[in-house]
């Protein structure tokens, strides 16, 4: 008989494995429809939500999804395993987890200390249980705090990823772009490029000419071109001017093959990035993105549901104590998330679940002209993610990004959430604001303009 | 309607992107008639990603090209989208078409993908573009498939005996373009290769991107250089020198 | 040629009148297509917007959707409209208008100094260009204030609704539900009973039994029986403790006929509950619910697009200074708003629109199960409106209403929005939480659970 | 895994209401157990809307009642649920069924509404309940119909010649109770009459709402009433003694 049954209205409901179990107990979307991994009515799905609830904590710790001999991101898993960190809710089943995570007594402390005790596939399990706004409550309580030259992550304030890209790589496009997204304040978790052409050459060129506006406008804050990691470590060793690494990453050993990524890669970024001590107030140099669907389109999911995968990507991130991690959740298309609904659901779960590890976890809240999305819909997630305290979002000129072609929140989003929420940007990088008198000493961004002009003048 | 003041400090900028740069601002609000231009780029690039290729005006451009016509796995765009693995893999019975073949060193391959436009528009201009360059290379017959995603190439380059294939694609249609071609090199195609076995170019168009002329040079180049080292993918890096001096902007006044 | 039309890239789109604009202009909804309203594609709704911003808002004046000799409503809407304080924008066309509201300038007093000019067809017309970050930003810089035992709509603090049915209007069962509500906080802007019956005596009695227990607990608060108010005219002249009175409106003089409503009826409802002066703090003694839909459903929509006729409602409300109106938003079914998304939009929209004309504007954030919603979308909404400055939201027991058979908000949605928002009860009320010890010195509802036995204890 | 007290203080409470009271909370949450029994409930109450009438069965549990069939305008679930006016209609043809009937001065119909759960279990009780209490009126043939709602009663009412039409129908299904049955009376039914025209009776079932036989004899009063002055609707009142003293809750400890 299944170790994994219940009993609903005189019907029994097994499940053939914890995998099943996890992934039938997911809200419905379309990439586990494709992977043929999602429960087949909502009383299903209900059912399994039930199973995984009694189920305990503990036996993620043995009952591993992706066998430890055949993946590197479950050995990661297993051996970085903080048993003493755990042992605070190593008696709770997921169900009494979740309930223990709403409470009062689970406070911005104590979540920081047991993160190193938690498992991502247990993190998965818990907001499998949790409604949205479960999703919100908890993670707006997580304080995770990183810094290389603008503090991120302190209460009261979100961050945001200025990305000014060009079909060509063209520099004073990308020069024009980013002057756009510092005259609304916008920056301050990163200036990033993602460069059009895989070529080492203009990757430098990119960073260069970034890091000469920042010097000339002294602006604290870092940048990153988002080519691959092999290319982020041949360009350090030529020389040019890198603050912070880039990688996406995803949750299986066979993924991150598929994107040309081994670990130990990671490693030596890591470490050259940090050889480079570039950071002045302080060390997190690195910036990974991950979103819901990789893993399948790699064909490396093994059967798991994508939310899970998602989740053990996080795992891989921590190792290298990042800066910043973005969930890029509408981002591949309809085939992983179809709606906006699904957007918005897989938003907060990556959010919450990325926090509630312990990482410095922001969103490009966006989604592709072949998904059944608008931008009413981004308005909700970012919002909410607002309200959740991401870290960051990304803000790319008028929401259009034309390289990479999807669309994100506009520069005018970021503003919004500013001046509406009152959500203020880096501490550093409002003094610089403040000073060029693009925003107010409440942060507000004002409407003379008189500092974008001055931006404006000086780049003439 | 718009805000943006009638001396526009944003002018000179514009010009150097087709980003939505200098879009003015009311309060953090995007203006009216920048939220409505959005609006309407939307709607169009909707329809963008549904309209059909013209598989016989694409031949004709081929031309003097031999052309194969194949079919995916996908019945229709509606399941295409929602299922990218049919979009990967060639309806039952295509094979023959391609397996009786004389070996070549290069195949190209033309898949809609996510903009007919882009495929439509560029495709061919490519293709005529990178015949010369590679000369002296076996160049196998252009197989056109519509409802078709990169990884169809290897099954595509497999079957055609090529040693590499050059997949050129139509992006997913953004805002501001709907017709950017991407191409995807893969040596040695065959079913089951990885991403990472594969080198990307990307953002082939008019509209800021790179020219036909342009992506022709460096996919004639990536190849030359695949074929000599036996592989593609991350192993494989496009390092030429690439900035033209004229378009370095100065900064910060100096 | 037609007066409404615009060129989109070669195409020539025009529209037959005004009210054609202000359909095909909204944003897609199942109501307007069963209406045969709705605009044919996206393209074409864009069209509809371009044109609608470019119309002079005077328009409105003298382009009157539903004539004025056959709609009292239209007559209403005409005969109360202040041109003095529409001076302030009346130069402006719809797209300006938006962008104006956008703007810093329209703060929170010249707003209300603003309403009294604004037509309802005025107010729908600009929600209809904006996004739903619009929508947002705008509600929540508007400050209406209302009062009657306690003050609603002040700075930081959002009001709620208790409401305990029952399916026999069981005393005992609805003070069971309303001690329930109380113990989390709820109730400060209405305990309010839907009556399963239409007996006048019943009515009476719940009224009694409500006056009864908030006199024995000392509850701050006004209560309502939600019945036609027709018999609460009568209820009033039998004598019973009437504090607020409600009814259904809708936008047309033939929907509200279809309730069985007069503006002659509301007057003298509004009067008889004036005269009885039982107010503290204020003396706003009417609770008005509204919802997209109503007039489509009583076959009285005139070919008029069920949002603006929704804000023709909101005209009705506010000739009777309510205490609060409550848009119940997904209350009729998937007919008039489909899905979740739907039915987002449609809160965010007619929240905006309630308060841009002055209203204390509340919302039920709520689904019925033949519609494709759920309780994460009702997770998005209500936390939304919370951002938006919604006047109050309403939460019954474990959001099941169970006489109405929909879901709305639990009363543990609406600590959530206390709790993880920082959203506080009404000042009167919540001194009464405090002294009670069911909410700390902060508003925060505590774990301790010591308010609630209390509570119960009194009870027993 | 709930957070509810072994010493539960609302266990009296509870017993009065099946509302869902004293779940217990976690923080302001709801705890694991009581929100997946919503999920279950939510799960389960949407199939009720799409649960099909068995009309054969129900005209067996009205014997000796005559019965007729019809079919309203909408031809299934799906555009039934977003066309309300195809449900509010008889299908084409349908008339001749019911238009050479003697008059009659109460009718009633059976609708199922948006539970058929509701008119499977109480609407038959309904009709017997009532057929005693209101003699010596006449009372035409129970008509049946699926897909139909409230307002289908005013066209069968007038092809009937009733004076009154009862509407017994399925209200919409809650996640506590899935088989509420509500009554709607019209006086002189005829196309086009309004909600304000109606007297409604609602929450007749057996989960704490009102019994077959208490909904007959409220029925009987609102006809009787109905037939003598000439109206349904706003200007009729259902005004009598209600609350049974010993249900009167004690406040304040008092
Ligand atoms: C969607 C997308 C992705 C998705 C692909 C998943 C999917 N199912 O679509 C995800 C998010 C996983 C992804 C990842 C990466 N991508 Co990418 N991606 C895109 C994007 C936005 C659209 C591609 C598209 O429309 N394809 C057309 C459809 C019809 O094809 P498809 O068969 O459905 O999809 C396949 C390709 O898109 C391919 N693919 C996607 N990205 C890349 C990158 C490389 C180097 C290769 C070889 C293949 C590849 O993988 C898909 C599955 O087989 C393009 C930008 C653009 N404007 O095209 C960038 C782009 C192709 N990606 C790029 C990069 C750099 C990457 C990464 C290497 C980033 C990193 N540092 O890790 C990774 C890893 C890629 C890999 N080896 O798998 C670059 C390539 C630059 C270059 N000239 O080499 C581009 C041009 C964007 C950019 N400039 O940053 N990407
Ligand atoms: C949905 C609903 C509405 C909708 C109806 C629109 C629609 N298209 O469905 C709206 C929001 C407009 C509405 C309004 C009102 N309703 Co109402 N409504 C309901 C509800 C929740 C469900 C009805 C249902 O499932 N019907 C079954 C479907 C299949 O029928 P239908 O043909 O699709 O819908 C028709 C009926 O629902 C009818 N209807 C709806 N409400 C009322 C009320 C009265 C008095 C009458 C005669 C008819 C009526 O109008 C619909 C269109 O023809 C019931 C509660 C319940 N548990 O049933 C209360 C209920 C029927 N309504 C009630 C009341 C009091 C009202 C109002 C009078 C409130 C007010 N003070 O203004 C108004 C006005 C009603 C009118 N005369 O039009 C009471 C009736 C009490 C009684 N015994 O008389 C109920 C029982 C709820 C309650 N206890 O408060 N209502």
């Amino acid at each position: 008989m299944s170790r994994f049954q219940t009993l609903l209205a005189g019907e029994r409901h097994s499940f053939g494995s914890l995998a099943e179990v996890m992934a039938k107990a997911t809200p419905a979307r379309s990439g586990d429809a494709l992977a043929g991994v999602m429960a087949e009515s909502d009383v299903e799905r209900v059912a399994a939500q039930m199973v995984l609830a009694d189920l305990p904590l503990k036996l993620f710790l043995t009952d591993l999804l992706i066998p430890y001999e055949i993946d590197d991101v479950t050995r990661l898993i297993v051996d970085s395993h903080d048993a003493v960190a755990f042992a605070l809710v190593s008696h709770m089943t997921v169900g009494q987890f979740r309930d223990w995570l709403l409470s009062d007594v689970a406070d911005a402390p104590t979540l920081s200390g047991l993160a190193p005790g938690l498992m991502p596939e247990m993190v998965a399990a818990v907001s499998k249980l949790m409604r949205n706004r479960d999703l919100i409550a908890v993670a707006r309580k997580i304080r995770v705090v990183t810094a290389f030259r603008t503090t991120l992550g302190l209460e009261g304030r979100m961050g945001s990823r200025l990305q000014p890209n060009h079909p060509a790589d063209d520099l004073k496009g990308i020069v024009a772009s980013t002057l756009d997204g510092l005259s609304f304040g916008v920056g301050d978790a990163v200036i990033g490029i993602n460069p059009a052409t895989d070529n080492i050459p203009t990757a430098m060129a990119l960073l260069q000419m970034l890091d000469d506006l920042r010097q000339s406008y002294h602006i604290p804050t870092q940048s990153c071109v988002l080519t691959h990691v092999t290319n982020a470590i041949e360009i350090i060793n030529r020389g040019a001017p890198v603050d912070v690494v880039f990688q996406s990453v995803a949750g299986t050993q066979a993924a991150n093959e598929g994107f040309g990524v081994t670990l130990s890669m990671l490693k030596e970024a890591h470490e050259a990035a940090l050889s480079l001590r570039r950071g002045t107030v302080g060390q997190n140099v690195m910036y990974f993105e991950t979103g819901q669907g990789a893993a399948l389109s790699a064909n490396a999911h093994h059967g798991i549901d994508q939310q899970t995968l998602e989740t053990r990507a996080y795992a891989v991130c921590r190792t290298y104590d990042p800066l910043i991690v973005n969930t890029v959740v509408g981002f591949i298309g309809p085939e992983y998330l179809y709606d906006g609904k699904e957007i918005i659901r897989a938003g907060l779960e990556d959010h919450f679940c990325g926090k509630l590890l312990g990482l410095p976890m922001g969103c490009d809240v966006c989604y592709t002209n072949h998904s059944e999305a608008d931008q009413n819909d981004m308005d909700v997630l970012m919002t909410l993610l607002a309200e959740a305290r991401a870290h960051f979002l990304i803000g790319v000129p008028g929401a259009d990004d034309i390289m990479l072609n999807y669309q994100s929140l506009s520069f005018h989003d970021i503003a919004y959430l500013r001046n509406s929420l009152g959500l203020k940007a880096a501490p550093e990088f409002e003094a610089w604001l403040m000073a060029m008198g693009i925003v107010s000493e409440t942060g507000h961004l004002g409407e003379s303009g008189a500092g974008a002009l001055r931006l404006l003048e000086a780049a003439q | 309607m718009s805000n943006v003041p009638s001396h526009d400090p944003w002018a000179k900028l514009r010009a150097a992107t087709v980003a939505r740069i200098g879009l003015g601002r009311t309060g953090a609000g995007l203006p009216t008639g920048a939220n409505l231009g959005f609006q309407y780029a939307h709607a169009r690039a909707r329809d963008a990603v549904h309209s059909a290729l013209d598989v016989e005006a694409l031949a004709r451009d081929l031309a003097p090209q031999e052309v194969i016509r194949v079919a995916s796995a996908a019945p229709d765009r509606g399941t295409y989208l929602r299922r990218p693995d049919l979009g990967r893999r060639l309806a039952s019975g295509e094979a023959e078409k391609l397996n009786a073949r004389a070996p070549c060193d290069v195949a190209f391959v033309i898949a809609d993908g996510l903009s007919s436009a882009a495929v439509q528009t560029h495709a061919a201009a490519v293709v005529h573009a990178c015949v010369p360059k590679v000369s002296g290379l076996r160049i196998g017959p252009v197989v056109i498939s519509a409802q078709a995603r990169v990884a169809i190439g290897d099954e595509i380059g497999d079957l055609l005996g090529a040693r590499l294939v050059v997949v050129l694609v139509g992006e997913r249609p953004g805002l501001s373009v709907a017709d950017s071609l991407g191409a995807y090199l893969t040596f040695g195609p065959r079913i089951g290769r990885r991403d990472s076995d594969r080198n990307c170019l990307s953002n082939i168009h008019g509209k800021g991107g790179m020219s036909p002329d342009e992506a022709a040079r460096k996919i004639a180049w990536l190849t030359r250089a695949a074929l000599t080292l036996g592989l593609t993918g991350t192993g494989l890096k496009e390092d030429s020198a690439q900035v033209e001096t004229e378009n370095a902007p100065r900064i910060g006044g100096a």
